[in-house]
């Protein structure tokens, strides 16, 4: 009762931003599939090869059907992680409502894990079932010459996985009571760490063991500046 | 509403002396005849917007002075004059407020009559009002 | 002497250097109205949110309840309102929005009709939002939240601030409304010393996070008075007398405010002195406040226990 | 509150580390940028100090410099000649360039263009560099990695004179080939074991280690020369053909070198006839 009051209150700050990043990337992919479906044969991707050459790697090593929805679906879910940290963590501050919601009759942790809960929900009802659907799609047959594979789908997770680290990250800059200059900034640094160190990497399995990791110790971070932070 | 009280924060007396003096500048009048009922405690401090503490003070003042009496169980009332005791001391402080105000009177360049006159006109105030109230009744 | 219901034990509070709260110790009993007052600045909002837990002190201790304020269990803090400074509630909710959000933690005390009486008698419409109202709005819907629950103990943080003359007496009623039910405390802090003088029945003085005084309203009023001596001749470059506050010259005349100092003291201070004569003038509370909280009359406490 | 108490063994290491990672990884991003000014500050010193005229070189001098520069070549009895070059020409070794090779007592013994020496040299293993156009496992390693348009994949396609027909997608972690029509049905697989129409019969190739592939000139479809830590295969899409060329039975296959015709095409016309040539392949264990 209590907890699912201070969820709703939470989710309903979060839904805004959510209905945002999930339409606009319901719009992004639509216009990414009017295009890239639009081609006769599906074969716009290949270049043909030339006869009598040798083939060096970069004529055969392609982006996978649907790899634009890519750059779209990283920066929506840092864009959506961002702007739920600010919004839960920041905003407080700034209209000084931190007071009227600590002061009720349940401890810090609920208070948190609600907001924990809207923002995982947030994700979890705008961009992942927008991903599902494009896997699912793409995967049908006749959409794609080659459908991409199950390793495509887990990378579009880890780049909402990516937007969920940045969430906790600018959640724990915003409860900091730091400097801008001295700790402040280490819960977005680490975050934009762990974005870098993601790219260029290979194994899926190190960078999902990577920012489950990071994701622990900011919630730890989280939890422990909550839970001691003066308001 | 027979009885009714003016509060004034921010002035030099406190509130309780201004309920105590109201209340007994009503009786004195006979806007409170002897065994009226005063309101209730908790009613004139809501009434009031007072707290209910600086009534009951007030009305143990009041009491103390011997113008009101408590009933357990049943409330305060204004009590008979008869009754009230006064006592030598009240009497001194009650002529020595009169002094001030001869003393301005005089200040003011009144004669002796001119006071006299005066003082009559206010007391015919209070005991007309009281006799009303009686014939009312 | 009853029940203490919110206890403070030598309360400190620093900021980096700057020293918010200072050693602070009250004991209010149960079922007063108590007034906190101070100069803006002087740490109230640091002292009620130290009480509330919202603070961690530096130094010292506080209990509400019989329970630590830094470790408030839900269960107590189910039985404690509190009206925030400047009633900043969540913008985007509409008073209906925020009086189901508050009623789900009042579970069992939450009165609804008492919720809806006051909201219909501020002639408010449910369904406005906050962000709609104005600000003596929001102050009544903030007061509503707050006495709806039925609290034990009600903290409000500077409540009238700002809000005009009728609003502020709808706060007042609704203070005097609570504490005719048994057992409820109030404690208020406020820059308005009129509210305070009418309504409450202690009155806690801080300044610079110090505490100058806590005692019935009534004792501090007699405490702090003027005392006006006239000399024959000259007079004395040394005033030497307890209580002393604010020392004035003019002329042939001496004008001190003093606190705590009884009459009796004042005579033979005067004979000993070669006043001529004296004359006490009485002062209203806010003179007395102003003499008390004076940038130059820094002194330590003036606390009366209750005998 | 005991989650207050005990989450601090696990939120003040967590801070630490976190500082320190942030800490370190802003020095190393100073240190970057420390670098880059130090370099761009040596080249333009460099720069300055090439413009200075180069000082006259004696007689001696010269003939030294001649000697480190020369390439040492050994005849097949062990005769070692120097040969170094007329002009110093920058980049590649011209054929047509002149050349003057001298014994180990400096004595002169012939000069002319390099391609019409007398002598023949013993050639060296070095000279069978690694293809430039082969795929190694460098090369499907870069392929993985993760960025924010998703790792790629390698995929041949086969094609008929006027369009793709077939698509043929290597799967690293099972290690054989997927086959795909334009409307994204699965034609088939490529593993070890030649052509399979299911996936539980195809056998792996083998851990990747390179591959070359090819079109023939009048072809547009790839041959690929594929070679495994133990096998090379080449594999036809076209004729659907995956044959076993060289099997290492011990030891790991070290390096392959495929001389493709392309190398030879632009000498010669000959070879560029695929019934005539066939690619030299250079196998080492």
């Amino acid at each position: 009762m209590r907890f699912s009051s201070l969820l709703h209150k939470e989710f309903r700050e979060c839904l805004p931003w959510m209905l945002l990043a999930a339409i606009l990337f319901v719009a992004v992919t639509s216009v990414l599939f009017q295009t890239e479906t639009y081609s006769e044969n599906n074969s716009y991707r290949f270049s043909r090869l030339s006869p009598g050459t040798v083939i060096s790697s970069y004529k055969i090593t392609f982006y996978p059907a649907m790899s634009e929805t890519g750059p779209w679906l990283f920066f929506l879910s840092i864009g959506l992680g961002l702007a739920l940290g600010v919004r839960q963590f920041w905003i407080p501050n700034f209209t000084g409502t931190w007071p009227f919601l600590l002061h009720r009759s349940v401890s810090r942790n609920t208070i948190l894990a609600a907001k924990l809960t809207a923002a995982s929900i947030a994700f979890a009802c705008s961009i992942v079932p927008i991903w599902v659907g494009i896997y699912w799609y793409a995967t049908r047959p006749e959409v794609f010459a080659v459908p991409p594979t199950f390793r495509f789908f887990i990378e579009g997770w880890i780049f909402i996985t990516l937007g969920l680290v940045t969430y906790l990250g600018a959640g724990l800059s915003g409860l900091s009571t730091a400097k801008w200059y001295t700790t402040k900034i280490f819960g977005l640094a680490f975050a934009s760490l762990i974005i870098i160190t993601t790219f260029s990497q290979r194994s899926l399995v190190w960078v999902l063991t990577l920012i489950a990791v990071s994701a622990a110790i900011l919630l730890s971070r989280i939890f422990d500046t909550f839970l001691r932070r003066e308001f | 509403m027979p009885l009714w009280i003016q509060i004034l924060p921010g002035s030099d007396e406190p509130i309780y002396v201004q309920v105590t003096e109201q209340i007994s500048e009503a009786i004195a009048r006979g806007q409170l005849a002897s065994g009226d009922k005063l309101p209730a405690v908790r009613k004139l401090a809501s009434e009031l917007v007072i707290n209910p503490n600086t009534v009951a003070r007030a009305y143990s003042r009041l009491e103390q002075a011997g113008l009101v009496t408590t009933k357990t169980g049943s409330g305060t009332f204004v009590s008979d004059p008869k009754m009230r005791r006064s006592d030598a001391a009240d009497i001194n402080m009650l002529a020595e407020r009169m002094d001030t105000l001869i003393t301005r009177g005089l200040n003011l360049g009144m004669g002796e009559q001119d006071l006299i006159r005066l003082f009559e006109s206010r007391l015919t105030k209070f005991s007309k009002k009281s006799n009303k109230r009686k014939e009312e009744k | 002497m009853s029940e203490i219901v919110l206890e403070t034990e030598g309360l400190t509070k620093y900021y980096g250097d700057s020293l918010a709260v200072d050693h602070l110790d009250l004991e209010i009993p149960r079922g007063c109205i108590c007034g906190f007052v101070g100069r803006n600045g002087a740490g109230k909002t640091t002292a009620i949110k130290l009480m509330l837990g919202l603070l961690e002190p530096t130094a010292g201790s506080s209990r509400l309840l019989g329970c630590d304020s830094s470790a408030l269990t839900p269960a107590i803090r189910q039985r404690i309102g509190y009206v925030t400074e400047g009633h900043r509630l969540f913008r985007w909710m509409s008073i209906a929005g925020l009086e189901k959000f508050q009623r789900a933690f009042f579970p069992k005390q939450w009165d609804d009709k008492f919720f809806t009486d006051m909201i219909e008698y501020f002639d408010l419409p449910k369904k406005k939002k906050i962000k709609h109202l104005s600000n003596g709005q929001r102050a009544q819907v903030s007061l509503a939240l707050a006495l709806a629950p039925n609290p034990e103990l009600l903290i409000m943080d500077d409540p009238t601030l700002g809000l005009d003359a009728a609003i502020r007496r709808q706060f007042l009623e609704g203070m005097i409304g609570l504490i005719m039910r048994e057992g409820r405390t109030v404690l208020f802090s406020s820059h308005i010393l009129g509210d305070v003088e009418r309504v409450s029945e202690r009155i806690v003085v801080i300044d610079k996070g110090i505490l100058r005084a806590y005692c019935s309203l009534e004792q501090f009023q007699e405490a702090v008075k003027k005392v006006i001596f006239t000399f024959a001749d000259s007079v004395p470059n040394e005033v030497n007398i307890d209580g002393l506050l604010h020392c004035k010259r003019i002329e042939k005349q001496l004008e001190l405010t003093l606190v705590g100092t009884d009459d009796e003291q004042i005579a033979e201070w005067a004979m000993s002195a070669g006043a001529e004569n004296h004359t006490i003038v009485k002062m209203n509370l806010e003179d007395q406040f102003i003499e008390f909280t004076a940038p130059a009359n820094q002194k330590r406490l003036f606390k009366w226990e209750e005998r | 509150m005991k989650l207050k108490i005990k989450l601090q063994y696990i939120a003040t290491p967590a801070k630490i580390f976190m500082a320190v990672l942030v800490i370190l990884c802003l020095l190393s991003i100073l240190q970057g940028i420390c670098i880059e000014i130090e370099r761009t500050y040596a080249r333009a010193k460099r720069l300055t100090a090439k413009e200075k005229p180069e000082a006259e070189l004696s007689q001696e001098e010269r003939r030294q410099d001649r000697i480190r520069s020369s390439s040492k070549e050994f005849l097949a009895d062990g005769t070692i000649h120097l040969i170094s070059r007329l002009e110093r020409t920058s980049g590649q070794r011209n054929q047509s360039e002149k050349v003057q090779i001298y014994d180990v007592n400096d004595k002169l013994l012939w000069e002319g263009p390099r391609d019409k020496k007398p002598y023949e040299y013993l050639f060296w293993d070095r000279q069978f560099q690694v293809s430039r156009d082969a795929f190694t496992q460098q090369d499907l390693k870069r392929t993985q990695m993760i960025t924010p348009g998703f790792s790629r994949y390698i995929e041949i396609p086969v094609s008929s004179d006027s369009k793709i027909e077939q698509i043929w997608r290597y799967h690293p972690a099972a290690q054989y080939f997927k086959g795909y029509d334009m409307r994204g049905e699965t034609i088939g697989y490529v593993g070890s074991n030649g052509f399979t129409e299911s996936k539980s019969e195809v056998k792996p190739l083998g851990e990747f280690r390179q591959f070359t592939a090819w079109c023939p000139v009048d072809s547009y479809n790839p041959i690929l020369l594929l070679q495994t830590q133990k096998s090379i295969y080449q594999i036809n899409f076209e004729k659907q053909e995956v044959e076993l060329i060289f099997e290492s039975t011990d030891s790991d296959i070290r390096r392959v070198n495929l001389f493709a015709w392309i190398d030879a095409k632009s000498d010669d016309k000959e070879y560029a006839d695929p019934n005539k040539y066939r690619p030299l392949l250079h196998c080492e264990t």
